[in-house]
């Protein structure tokens, strides 16, 4: 491998990896700012998703053509499809129960 | 040096999941932080090279002490809520924390390397203290000894086979019983 | 002391700590009554009617069972007959009624109860007892586990498929030592591979898939949907730049609603995969599935668009039923969009969804097949005793969609 | 260069998920809780990633697995529990 490739490599490396952190964070902060049950299993299934299959992309990158890569990409499936799932399952109990969605106006609960 | 960051942050995390879990009043809530603190439990086995002991913390702590935690709680009544802590006993809490304290400061000061803080394990065996020495010969002659590169797994699988071969039948017997047991409880 | 006793599984128990309550407290009768939901008012079917008396037979046999003495007095009733009952509300409302006409106070409710069938409305039904005035309790009763079927039928072909998909699993977890290791590698792996696959495959072929999967099919699926992949990474990309945005905003700026969709997929697997990418792209949240509606939690008003427009929808029929599928009106065109909470134009009613209502796709049917049947003088009767909240949610379809 | 940042990154990821078990803890409802934990695994999983990379030890990758699915499986269980008590698998 050149050096330019390998510069070039390790430069979408981090940015892989910058971006998952940011949006990490941005779920983190939408779980503990969100007003209710539901708003908060939007950024835990979408945003997290997102930073997490952004930094599991780097560990794929990393690897290359290794054995190990396609372990890595089945993470990143297993991520994607059990996320959004056990978001729903708690939203649907939350709905189940009875707790009413939050709407603009109302107290933060 | 990273690493040491990592290990700190998450031995934050465990403490804290560690004392939430001890404070909060609801069973089912402390029940799902426990959940939390095996992931941090998980990490940290995981960060201290030992991926074995990890896997099953994770299997173990995250996965089916959840399940028969709930099922626990399924098969008993829930009280009902109306403080988010338990009530905190202060001369009990100060007597266990002066105790935890003087363990910690027998026990932790004679761990001989911290790996995660980034000293050398000393390999050789020879100099240093009996436990040194110990962790030295295990690191030094497992793989020539057993074939098993990691040294966590070749103890546990390896040096103490037949102690794991019994514990494996005790959890088994466990499940086992446990299943009469559910089985038993179904009607309707 | 009032019970509202419905068939449930632990009605028995119910009626003995009932018993045992009005025995300690001295209460001198015990009103065992049963709210009969049927809309129309005043006919409950003959069919229906000896059945729950039968119910209210068993329960005073039981209650007589469990009295010491001869107090307290067992009554019990049917009621609710001649009044339309609908929401949680209704049912309290009912309750009440008889609660006061005997000057009962407190009422003990089964857990396990549930006023209306299917629909979880106990819940909502105490709350709403509980503002009126009067002391709830719920009996202590031991719910038993309920279980379903999990088997089916199995075959050959669910057998293979699920051997091949373990078999494969196995050797990628081994790092596929099968190809890359030397003879031994790929004769052990072999062995132990065919063993636990063939372990994996043998117990649960008969649970994992729903139907007799056709292998052409499944390839065809499979290659579109690894077209359909990057489209919605791509959305998902996009739509989380916006949710960042919203997220990180001083302000906050979401005005979150529930809506449901009667989406034109339908069968497990093209269901769940509409369902997971609604949830995957941002600003929208699938809360539950019921049939063909999907009950779908919108963060914010364009999020809402985006879902009545329906390119998921098309791109997922695209995946399952193929190119000529794809071209379909958009669910706001079909009038297949409902605003499930309060609608703009009255945003300061203070309305919310209640638990009970349009939480089952049978209430919501009934409810709108008795507004059809029902005359209009009865609708401005309803429209009395009912609060206004309520004829949010039984807006006709598309009514209060896109707006 | 690279490992630190793979480790830098899970650090940053452990301090978010410190964060996010003020949801856990607080709820208020039950549910809440469920979205926490879901995602501290799904960050934990990310971690072990991380550091299966950093560390150049692949059998993380292996424990990272079985998390992924085994951290599914409690949400499930937890939303499960809370709708219908005492029905748990």
């Amino acid at each position: 491998m050149s050096e330019l490739e390998l510069g070039l490599r390790t430069g979408a490396i981090l940015v892989l990896l910058a971006g998952g952190v940011f949006f990490t964070f941005v779920s983190a902060v939408g779980v503990i700012r969100l007003p209710d049950v539901y708003a908060r299993a939007h950024t835990a299934s979408q945003t997290d998703t997102l930073g997490a299959g952004l930094v599991v992309g780097a560990v794929v990158l990393t690897y290359g053509f290794e054995t190990e890569v396609i372990k890595a990409v089945l993470l990143l499936v297993f991520i994607f499809i059990t996320n959004p799932t056990a978001a729903h399952a708690a939203a649907r109990a939350a709905y189940v129960e009875g707790i009413e969605p939050w709407t603009e106006g109302e107290e933060r609960r | 040096m990273v690493v040491s960051a990592v290990g700190f942050a998450l031995a934050a995390f465990v403490i804290t999941t560690g004392i939430a879990a001890a404070l909060l009043r609801d069973s089912l809530s402390a029940i799902i932080v426990f959940a939390a603190y095996s992931l941090g439990m998980a990490l940290f086995y995981t960060l201290l090279l030992a991926p074995d002991v990890g896997l099953t913390e994770a299997a173990i702590g995250a996965g089916v002490t959840t399940i028969l935690l709930l099922l626990t709680i399924a098969k008993t009544t829930r009280p009902r809520r109306e403080e988010l802590f338990e009530r905190i006993h202060w001369p009990a809490a100060v007597v266990c924390a002066g105790l935890a304290a003087v363990m910690v400061a027998f026990t932790v000061t004679q761990i001989p390397v911290a790996n995660f803080a980034g000293d050398p394990t000393p390999v050789t065996g020879e100099a240093g203290t009996f436990g040194e020495r110990v962790t030295g010969h295990y690191l030094a002659e497992t793989y020539a000894d057993t074939g098993v590169q990691n040294a966590v797994t070749a103890v546990l699988a390896a040096y103490r086979g037949f102690d794991t071969f019994g514990e494996a039948v005790v959890v088994f017997a466990a499940g086992v019983a446990l299943l009469v047991v559910l089985r038993r409880e179904e009607f309707a | 002391m009032l019970v509202p006793v419905g068939e449930s599984v632990t009605l028995r128990q119910t009626v003995g700590y009932a018993v045992g309550v009005a025995e300690e407290t001295d209460a001198s009768a015990i009103h065992f009554v049963v709210p009969v939901a049927w809309h129309s008012a005043g006919d409950v079917e003959p069919a229906v009617r000896r059945e729950v008396e039968t119910l209210l037979d068993r329960v005073q046999v039981w209650a007589r069972e469990d009295a010491s003495g001869t107090t307290p007095a067992v009554e019990t009733a049917i009621i609710g007959e001649e009044q339309y009952m609908f929401s949680p509300d209704d049912y309290a409302g009912v309750l009440a009624d008889y609660a006061d006409a005997h000057g009962v106070e407190r009422i003990v409710v089964d857990p396990e109860y549930s006023p209306g069938g299917n629909v979880p409305l106990l819940r909502a039904m105490e709350v709403s007892l509980v503002e009126r005035g009067y002391t709830v309790e719920e009996a202590p009763v031991e719910t038993p586990v309920r279980r379903s079927r999990l088997t089916r039928p199995g075959g050959a072909v669910q057998f293979g498929l699920l051997f091949a998909v373990s078999f494969l699993f196995y050797q990628l977890l081994g790092g596929f030592a099968i190809v890359t290791g030397d003879t031994f590698d790929l004769f052990y792996e072999l062995v132990t591979g065919t063993i636990a696959a063939g372990i994996v495959a043998g117990s649960l072929h008969r649970v994992t898939m729903s139907e007799r999967p056709r292998l052409r099919r499944l390839g065809v699926q499979l290659v579109r949907l690894s077209l359909y992949v990057p489209y919605l990474l791509y959305e998902i990309v996009k739509s989380n730049i916006l949710i960042t945005f919203i997220i990180l905003h001083p302000r906050l700026p979401i005005e979150p609603r529930l809506t449901r969709v009667r989406v034109a997929v339908w069968g497990g697997s093209p269901l769940t995969t509409l369902a997971n990418s609604i949830t995957l792209t941002p600003g929208t949240l699938t809360v539950r599935a019921d049939g063909q509606y999907l009950y779908v939690h919108a963060l914010f008003p364009s999020a809402r668009e985006g879902l009545f427009a329906g390119t998921l929808e098309r791109a997922v029929r695209f995946v399952y039923y193929g190119r000529a599928a794809a071209a379909v009106a958009t669910p706001e065109e079909r009038g297949d969009t409902e605003l499930l909470q309060r609608p703009e134009e009255d945003a300061d009613a203070g309305a919310s969804v209640r638990s009970g209502e349009g939480s089952s796709e049978e209430t919501r049917r009934e409810g709108e097949r008795s507004e059809e049947a029902r005359t209009e003088d009865e609708r401005s009767e309803e429209a009395r005793t009912r609060d206004d909240r309520s004829d949010d949610d039984r807006t006709p379809p598309g009514d209060g969609g896109g707006a | 260069m690279l490992t630190t940042a793979f480790l830098a990154t899970a650090a940053a990821l452990v301090v978010l998920a410190i964060a996010v078990l003020y949801r856990a803890v607080k709820g208020p409802t039950m549910q809440d809780r469920v979205i926490a934990v879901n995602v501290l695994g799904t960050n934990t999983v990310v971690i072990l990633a991380l550091l299966a990379v950093a560390l150049d030890s692949e059998s993380f990758l292996d424990i990272a697995l079985v998390y992924a699915l085994l951290n599914f499986l409690m949400a499930i269980a937890i939303s499960k529990f809370t709708v219908k008590r005492g029905d748990v698998i």
